[in-house]
């Protein structure tokens, strides 16, 4: 895949997000403030003007700084500035790279984990978006086959992340020591990861959801 | 649904600041660089240390509120319970900036520190000298031990009014700075929730509490607090919130302490006075003495019913610093 | 059920004055006669006419915010939304006097009225000389022709304002209540409800307002509106204040006004200040001066969502009266 | 019946007026402001304390003079002024009165209705407490019989003198000027008075409410 093949499936994949919204915001009112769905949202439309003031021929760098910036400025919020400044990160890990291959989106992965762990100050198991996202990345990791096969397969190890994130302590203990109206829930920046990952395939193999690989 | 007079949901936070800057044109101004950027009138000029601050909006008079007159200097404004953006906050330590230097002065939140974070390594690549005190004054949030954690909520306010005498004195960074620290480190706040707030572009509550049911210890945007639980008498909750925040302030006989009992929005000046009334009583017992009590709301969240209560530690600085003059559109004194 | 910070709802009057006076003893005092009079510390000296105020409870600022210098000098208190009695009405207007008489400054209630009558033909019979203008703001109370009739509410604060400032400059009565009167006249204001108040004693709502209705001319106590129908947008809802208030003050370009965007209760800042933008806007195009804008909770109804938008069109001795200085626990210029 | 047999009759009525609070906070709270509940039952429990500081022998002046006092100080509103101020007129109005017959009885209620139109600037028809008021003291006038019969007489009176206020304007007209919320209801005044007549016929007649005369 080229950047511009990314750039193309990233435009389509956007709009789907919005989706997640109300779902977000509720999940993110269970242990938080409620804004995380107008984050992904606003953060979405952003992206989605960001790709379109890209010039032919992008470089994955490139690419990956415009969507950084847009996402961290569509809604600023903690999940904005990690995840924008994850991209940000990211790009300047992937320099040289012209295709989007397995090897360049483990790379890209691995930058942004990275990235939000040393910012954010957090580990697995903290329950934040990385209890998604590092599974996935070990998935994408592990994958043969398609690249079809390969989103599937993160999307199932983001998809169990996810769910192991209702049973842990929101904020690195808090509900221990607090109540407990997050617990029960999975995580709110989890499931946003999740479901960028599930607007992808969509748009990748359509709505039916098969994977032809 | 939510009962609210707004327009667009989306316009919400910049037609608020539209109508601000037409109500106060005489105190405030909006930055050169950034629409999300209030400053003081005189901003940039006298010699002062600058104070910024920021963070989302539905807290008024936080964060806006306190850019003023012997308070802070610029405030850079996010979307309601969001984080402002990191130019924003850039622009406003620009716009604070008098060449000695900006303290930076907000809540912990992850959002605002990351976002301020960048933006002072910004600042200091253009030669602007920052430092940063957050606040984290509510003891609901994490336990002692883990005091640096804390989220900052209405205890904020005492912050910027002795760091914004400090600096209107003329003390330089380092005295400013140390004044900030000194009062976050000696204020403690706990709040008690009786109804949801409503955040415009959500359209619904991001949290439910049953008729009859309060929530101890919960935080300005909703964050769940120590424990839900039948709605009790206001001396009954004032006692429990009393508690928890004198716990740690090692507080005796002839101890000074200022005093914020804060609605949170909904709740009627009246009954945050009668809270008041108990914090006296038993301020009263101890032998405590309230140098000061401020009672209204300084920090609220939209229009959650609710208040909290602050207490801030005084000594003989402090007492000063916070009886000077200070002025914005929502406190004068 | 109500969701109150209370105690005993029937103590919740004392209490409130309670923590008032422990919060303000450096503002405020008890009457000697009557532990429902609240007067300025200073109350009784300095050579000033008086000027007592009084009302219901469940309004703060209003009425006993307005107590302080160059606004009020003594308040009775009566219980939520019922009158103060006579008796303390009568210790108020003694308590103010200081010889040179005193206006008695409240709004146009029956239950008040006939209570400071009273007051004042007992003070009267002792040789205190005492004034009476009434608060009649409220268009939606009553049509033009009958404006006497109309209730009072928030533009009140106008009249305390200027009036305040008159005594404080040592004018007479006849003059301090020619100031008040003019301001009462020169004052319009309306109304939005969008949830309605629950008195503590009664427990339950007076009214109900369906989800997503709000009630336009609502008044102070939830008094019935001009019109019910579904929530609009801010600026919808203040284009037909603006028309209702504006119509009767004989508004063009050069007119200067001072404008009060006030909140009723639970409605937050943020709110207020998005309409004060589109009251802006509406002056701006008609080419109507604001001289002053104050947006706040100047009068509210406990716990009402809702706002009210008066107008008080400006003279220049108003102008100059409206510009001194004021200073009371809630209004402070 | 003496002064003293009112006094006493009194002093078992007030206690049943507290019932009538919520009925009266509503009713008052379609049209005002809500608070004639709390001015009824506040007043009535400051009557009856008021009773009990009574001297045996009391003259009918004395009694009204306390009354009066006592009812408009309960819960200062209007209702309180303009009824405890009435009682006040009528103590001036029957100084040498020492029976409670019906020509006394009259005497009180007409200097009550005298004095609440001419303080409260009203009249009949502007749908207040002297629409029920009036019709029962002009049953009053008329009845012959026991005197449990007159105040059955007077109550019959006050009741569809109550059901009238529903058709009537709230304050002199305002309904037709502003919105109709009122419209529909009885009168929060009228009813409050009603009630006290009923009231007082429960402590005379016992509670099931049949006449013996
Ligand atoms: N310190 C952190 N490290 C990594 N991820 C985090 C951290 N804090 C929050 N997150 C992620 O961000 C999500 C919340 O984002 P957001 O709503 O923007 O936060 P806030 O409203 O508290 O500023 C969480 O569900 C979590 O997945
Ligand atoms: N001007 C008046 N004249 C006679 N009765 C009145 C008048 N105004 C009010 N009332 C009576 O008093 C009742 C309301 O009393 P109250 O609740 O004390 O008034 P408010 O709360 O408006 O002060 C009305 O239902 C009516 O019967
Ligand atoms: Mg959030
Ligand atoms: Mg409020
Ligand atoms: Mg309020
Ligand atoms: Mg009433």
């Amino acid at each position: 895949m080229t950047p511009d093949e990314l750039t193309d499936l990233l435009r389509k994949a956007m709009p789907l997000l919005g989706r997640a919204a109300d779902e977000l915001a509720t999940l993110d009112g269970a242990a938080g403030d409620g804004d995380l769905g107008i984050t992904v949202s606003e953060g979405a439309r952003a992206v989605e003007q960001a790709l379109d003031t890209l010039p032919a021929d992008v470089a994955l760098a490139a690419l990956l700084r415009a969507v950084g910036a847009a996402f961290a400025r569509g809604n600023p919020s903690t999940f904005a500035a990690l995840v924008g400044g994850g991209l940000l990160a990211a790009a300047r890990a992937v320099t040289d790279a012209t295709t989007v291959d397995r090897d360049a989106a483990l790379a890209v992965g691995r930058a942004v984990a990275a990235a939000i762990a040393q910012r954010g100050g957090s580990a697995p198991g903290d329950r934040t978006v990385l209890d998604a996202l590092i599974p996935s990345l070990d998935a994408l990791e592990q994958a043969t086959g398609t690249s079809e096969a390969a989103l599937d397969a993160m999307i199932q190890a983001a998809e169990d992340g996810v769910a192991a994130t209702r049973q842990m302590s929101p904020r690195k203990g808090r509900a221990a020591w607090t109540g407990d109206r997050g617990l029960g829930h999975p995580d709110a920046g989890a499931t946003a990861y999740l479901r960028f990952l599930q607007s992808l395939r969509e748009v990748t193999v359509g709505t039916d959801g098969r994977v032809d690989g | 649904m939510s009962k609210k007079l707004i327009n667009q949901p989306a316009n919400f936070v910049d037609e608020m600041l539209e109508g601000l800057l037409a109500a106060h044109p005489d105190q405030l101004a909006v930055a050169k660089g950034d629409s999300r950027v209030i400053v003081r009138k005189d901003a940039g000029t006298g010699n002062r240390v600058g104070i910024v601050t920021g963070g989302g909006s539905g807290h008024l008079p936080l964060f806006v509120g306190y850019v003023g007159r012997g308070l802070a200097t610029a405030a850079a404004i996010g979307n309601v319970f969001s984080s402002h953006s990191s130019d924003a906050a850039l622009e406003a330590i620009r716009a604070a900036d008098c060449g000695r230097g900006v303290l930076c002065l907000y809540g912990n939140y992850t959002g605002d520190r990351l976002n301020f974070e960048l933006a002072c390594d910004l600042a200091d690549a253009e030669g602007i000298t920052t430092t940063t005190v957050l606040g984290h004054d509510d003891v609901a949030s994490a336990p002692p031990e883990r005091a640096a954690e804390r989220r900052g909520v209405a205890g904020l306010f005492f912050a910027y009014k002795c760091a914004g005498a400090a600096a209107e004195e003329g003390r330089d960074l380092a005295a400013v700075t140390a004044v900030a620290t000194k009062v976050a480190d000696a204020t403690r706040t706990m709040g008690v929730g009786l109804s949801p707030t409503i955040i415009p572009t959500a359209g619904k509550p991001t949290f439910e509490l049953a008729e009859g049911e309060m929530e101890i210890g919960i935080g300005i945007h909703g964050e769940p607090g120590i424990r839900r639980g039948e709605l009790e008498t206001a001396d009954s909750v004032v006692e429990q919130l009393f508690e928890r925040v004198s716990a740690e302030l090692d507080l005796g006989p002839g101890s000074r302490v200022a005093v914020l009992v804060n609605g949170m929005g909904a709740t009627p000046l009246e009954e945050l006075y009668v809270m008041y009334r108990r914090v006296r009583q038993l301020c009263d017992e101890r032998s405590v003495v309230v140098h000061r009590a401020y009672v209204g709301e300084y920090a609220t969240s939209l229009e959650m019913a609710g208040a909290s209560l602050s207490l801030l530690k005084l000594d003989d600085e402090l007492v000063s610093l916070l009886d000077a003059p200070a002025a914005s559109p929502f406190f004068r004194q």
